[in-house]
């Protein structure tokens, strides 16, 4: 079924300069937002993303621009890879009216119309249907896409989980669910919040292909997500990967992390998946140190730009509160 | 003569043919021919990808439903009734009703959700729900219901022409009712309440099944002398207050009739709006006839006694008027 | 783990004259009802379980007193089963006080605290959840009983049945899960609900221990539903039996069977599980014509007897309407 | 001086002491310590038997409780915040409130459900929900919400020995707040509204939120003279119409404040049955401040546009005075 994935190929310079290009920027802009929200320049919640990295962006470059992408509250990163400017988003969490959502969603409410970005969704699981619908609809208009629908282990024990994968067998549309399985939901750890903690046993439950990967590995995520991608491409069905992860921070800025021990982050720290990457490149000898340095100086300026940019930007004015509420009827 | 069932029938019919874009949705409403036979044969007629039959999952397919209108179709979901609409009400109130906001103006929602709702068929407390106050709360929802033959099969038209999401609440007692139909208005108005008879004395504001209950009632307060105006409210959110405070300032008094349990309810709000802008013209405190503030029980004599009837709002109406 | 199964040792006479009278009294009643129902006697829904029969009556037979049950809107069998007076529940369908939900909840809601039934529940799966609950309890205030819950095999479309697995096996509570397989859900095909039709394999999502049963065979039921029992018991875990039937009759008085062919309905109806197992007794010579010819006599006075008592009750009093919203404060 | 918070814990704490029956069921009310650290070391000092970690499963675990209940447990389900209750409201509204009515008595509840609600911490559209119409809408239930720290710490006590579900709703931007607690009075009534603040020139009714707000207000007013009564009604349903009408009634004038939105609001209901009951008592109309209808917007200058602020219930009640 399946091509021979992308990444078993090895990877040309200009392509691994922009995975580790994507990889640095975001660690490098939520490094920067969590300073900002110390520095109250941003507030509500803020969800790092930090030590799952390799999913979002081995996940998203298997995708077309035509493609549709829905992701959780823990999205900097899935906003950043797929393309929104990062002056944007970083003026969204600053609540700037020149923010992508207009300032009103903040950190998990990034939305996209150019780059088929649908959020930035804050209530666990709400978003997976709203997939299912978008990829019914592209089925019926017979467009040749797909829709990339991300989430974390804990949503799948919502029913909504369940809803989803079963009309989407049923229907038969094309929905790569992707579950970020980063062991954690807030402070409930995978076996406690699944009886069956081999999640990639759930998909047979609903006659849907599954595979999981290590979400550390940046090139095994390529691998398995241009396969599955390509299987949905293909068949025209949903697929279900497991990305296995690791979240280094805490859950959101309001986290003491009491549940678990500081040595279990120590020793995930030891498979970050961004040096791993590095020293791949360095051996395949496809980047130079200067390459990785100049990345580095790149990266650094683009989010102080995404900074500046925001400190630049306006509050919307209050007369606009209730604006969008409804469609403005064109008159 | 047309049946409200044929009303309903015909304006789904009417909205498959004109535009491709739109497909049903929902449990039972092909193979079956609809809970209450509402699509019956419209399977065999459109096909099985425009009459989508869907499992137990209402929350799954209203999400599903509110996807697809992201993705440029105009889904009209049936959720089979309000008793089951709850079990989707996070899709509705989290998603259809705040992405367009939410997204600073970049994805709006036009999705249209008909359910059937209310009392009268002895299905007892689970099954019996009169739930329009819930759905009026929320902004970013246009909640209409259909209490007339007319609105039944003119309804739907302009609330699939609607960007943002749309809940119509169609009522099961009425679906064997036999009405004649005045030749369609082009293009019904989905913003404005609508006066169903004129009158100087009391304005009847009510919706849904009171529309029909407040009609007879007025017919036989006629016969006494008494010239009630019935004020069918359509569009619960938003509140046409115009055409509401036009009424009273008119009549200086108000009788509020419906099924909806009294606390909290679409009475309430109709109430208190006119307290704010009719304050100075009452001749008499609004009065409210509501539902009975308890989970409806299966026996006739029950039921009947959980809602208001034609002989209470007549009474009701007397007692205000001897008032003063 | 599961002791040696009941039926696999023969019937003895007084067995099987019980389950049969069982069997027949379901089915007897239900014509009444049904007929009573075109005399209006009867009025709202009334779901009929006729050629389900074996399932409630091979399922409760492996249950003690302190055991709980629910059930659905489909539920006149299992009640019947279960012991509530046979003219308490047709009172009940009559909308009268003397019903064992004082008339109010008819045909859907039969309640009886006696016999720990809970319902007659109408809310597709909503009553799943809460048996898990009446399992926690049980197990917290350390009460050997299990509870027993019935329910179609559309209900398990629903999240509520995702999220009462998955918390059933997490909490690890005795709970007897029982799926009603009878192909049809309203008019929805079993092959239109579940992309995964191979009910059983869903327990394995949860990890669940599951078993499947022709349920048109009272003692292949009751030898499944023992073990099953057993196992729960046994293990204090949860249990998901599928028990494979078919609806005879019309999903309720309002359903015109547009969905499905005359000639599938004759061919399962030669599998009648009442027939079936009475050729059984009378191959066993456990039965002789004399006394089922007793038992059916006994039946039609017992239906008749509820019909009389039926006709002879009372209807609440209008003052009571409000009665019970709230429970009463002895003061 | 206590946080709010602390007297939630208090309170959670001393129901855990006081009754074995009482377990706390939740997400990450365990190991996480609660979302907001309301139930901190609660599972150090109970054990996993007493404080239970649920999965994200609302629906599940709330129907669970139900159960629970059922089966002679007195479980206090946490729901995180109200803002994921919809996905539970199924089982709070068709099984826990009709139960017992549907079971002709037989099957009470005694449910108690707490969740955090309200807006004030820049949350966004789907985090800062002030949903309370809709639950008070629901006959069966008991509605409650601790809009002082008095109620944060003794509601619960009397919730848990009622035999009905309640449900108590507590407030997010309230936990940081300290205050002094007025010793324990003796079993809290959870049937009465109550007077914070005596006043005769008018009668502020609010609740939640709203009631420190209020206070700040009509502290603010009396400098100018005024006298404002603040009533918080505590009791959100069934509400105490005698305290509602008494206040009024001396007062002759309201001023109804909360932050859930508009339409079909608590704040409508109050001032309907204040209309039905109190009318020509009345020396102006019952006025309204509440949340704006739209979705809750990030940015704290939208955030706090868009519930009501003391300034402006101050600036209200001076031109509602002036009116006559
Ligand atoms: C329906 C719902 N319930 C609870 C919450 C509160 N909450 C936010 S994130 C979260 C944990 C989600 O865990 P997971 O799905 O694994 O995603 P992760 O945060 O680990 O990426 C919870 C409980 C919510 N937002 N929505
Ligand atoms: C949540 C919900 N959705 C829809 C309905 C309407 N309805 C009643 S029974 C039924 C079919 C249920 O099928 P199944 O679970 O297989 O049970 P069966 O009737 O076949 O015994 C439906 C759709 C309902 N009662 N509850
Ligand atoms: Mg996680
Ligand atoms: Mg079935």
């Amino acid at each position: 079924m399946a091509q021979t994935p992308k990444s078993t190929t090895p990877l040309s310079p200009e392509q691994a300069r922009k995975l580790l290009h994507q990889m640095i920027l975001v660690r490098r802009f939520e490094e920067k937002a969590a300073e900002m929200y110390t520095k109250t320049k941003i507030r509500g919640f803020l969800h790092l993303y930090i030590g799952e990295e390799a999913v979002a962006v081995g996940v998203l470059q298997a995708l077309r621009a035509e493609d549709n992408v829905l992701a959780t509250y823990r999205e900097h990163g899935h906003a950043l890879v797929r393309g929104i400017d990062p002056g944007k988003i970083m003026a969204e969490m600053y609540g700037r009216l020149e923010g992508c959502s207009r300032g009103r969603g903040g950190s998990m409410h990034l939305f996209d119309s150019k780059t088929k970005f649908y959020g930035g969704n804050a209530i666990v699981a709400g978003h997976l249907a709203m997939a299912v619908g978008l990829a019914l609809a592209d089925k019926k208009m017979k467009r040749d896409q797909l829709t990339c629908c991300f989430f974390g282990e804990g949503a799948m024990a919502e029913g909504a989980f369940h809803e989803a994968m079963n009309l989407a067998a049923l229907w038969q549309v094309p929905v790569l669910f992707v579950c970020e399985n980063n062991l954690y939901a807030m402070g409930t750890a995978l076996r406690y919040t699944h009886a069956q903690t081999n999640l990639e046993l759930k998909g047979a439950a609903y006659g849907i292909a599954s595979s999981s990967v290590d979400g550390m590995d940046l090139l095994a995520v390529m691998q398995a997500a241009n396969m599955a991608a390509e299987a949905v491409r293909s068949t025209g069905q949903p697929h279900f990967l497991v990305c296995n992860t690791y979240r280094f921070r805490a859950h959101s800025m309001f986290d003491a992390e009491l549940y678990r021990e500081k040595s279990e982050v120590e020793e995930w720290k030891k498979r970050d998946p961004i040096p791993g990457f590095l020293n791949y490149l360095m051996q395949q000898q496809v980047l130079t140190d200067v390459e990785f340095k100049n990345i580095e100086t790149q990266v650094e300026k683009e989010v102080q730009d995404a900074v500046d940019f925001a400190e630049t930007c306006s509050w919307e004015p209050v007369e606009e509160l209730t604006r969008y509420t409804y469609s403005e009827r064109k008159s | 003569m047309l049946t409200y069932r044929e009303c309903l029938k015909q304006a789904i019919q009417e909205a498959l043919q004109g535009d491709e874009r739109v497909f049903l949705l929902g449990e039972d409403v092909g193979r079956y021919g609809g809970a209450f036979a509402v699509s019956k044969n419209l399977l065999q007629e459109f096909g099985p990808e425009r009459i989508l039959d869907t499992p137990l999952s209402e929350a799954g397919f209203v999400g599903a439903g509110i996807g697809a209108a992201l993705g440029g179709m105009r889904p009209i979901v049936e959720i089979m009734t309000v008793n089951f609409s709850l079990l989707a009400l996070d899709q509705i109130a989290n998603n259809a009703a705040t992405l367009l906001h939410m997204s600073g103006g970049q994805f709006n929602v036009p999705l249209v959700i008909r359910m059937s709702a209310g009392i009268g068929k002895q299905l007892a407390a689970q099954h019996s729900h009169s739930w329009e106050p819930l759905f009026a709360h929320l902004p970013g929802l246009r909640i209409l219901s259909a209490g007339t033959h007319q609105d039944a099969r003119y309804m739907l038209a302009p609330a699939l022409l609607d960007p943002d999401p749309v809940i119509i609440f169609e009522y099961t007692s009425l679906l064997n009712l036999e009405k004649e139909l005045s030749e369609a208005a082009d293009a019904v108005d989905i913003s404005k309440a609508s006066v169903r008879r004129e009158g100087k004395d009391i304005s009847l504001i009510t919706y849904g099944t009171g529309v029909y209950k407040a009609l007879e009632a007025a017919e036989e307060l006629a016969t006494a002398g008494i010239e009630a105006e019935v004020l069918d409210l359509r569009i619960l959110r938003p509140l046409d207050d115009d055409t509401i405070m036009a009424s009273v300032s008119k009549t200086n008094r108000a009788l509020l009739v419906e099924d909806a349990s009294r606390s909290v309810s679409i009475s309430s709000e109709v109430s208190t709006r006119i307290m704010e802008k009719c304050f100075y013209e009452l001749d008499a405190p609004v009065a409210r006839l509501c539902g009975a503030e308890v989970p409806i029980p299966y026996p006739k004599h029950l039921e009947d006694a959980a809602v208001p009837q034609p002989a209470q709002i007549v009474s009701m109406v007397k007692k205000i008027l001897q008032h003063d």
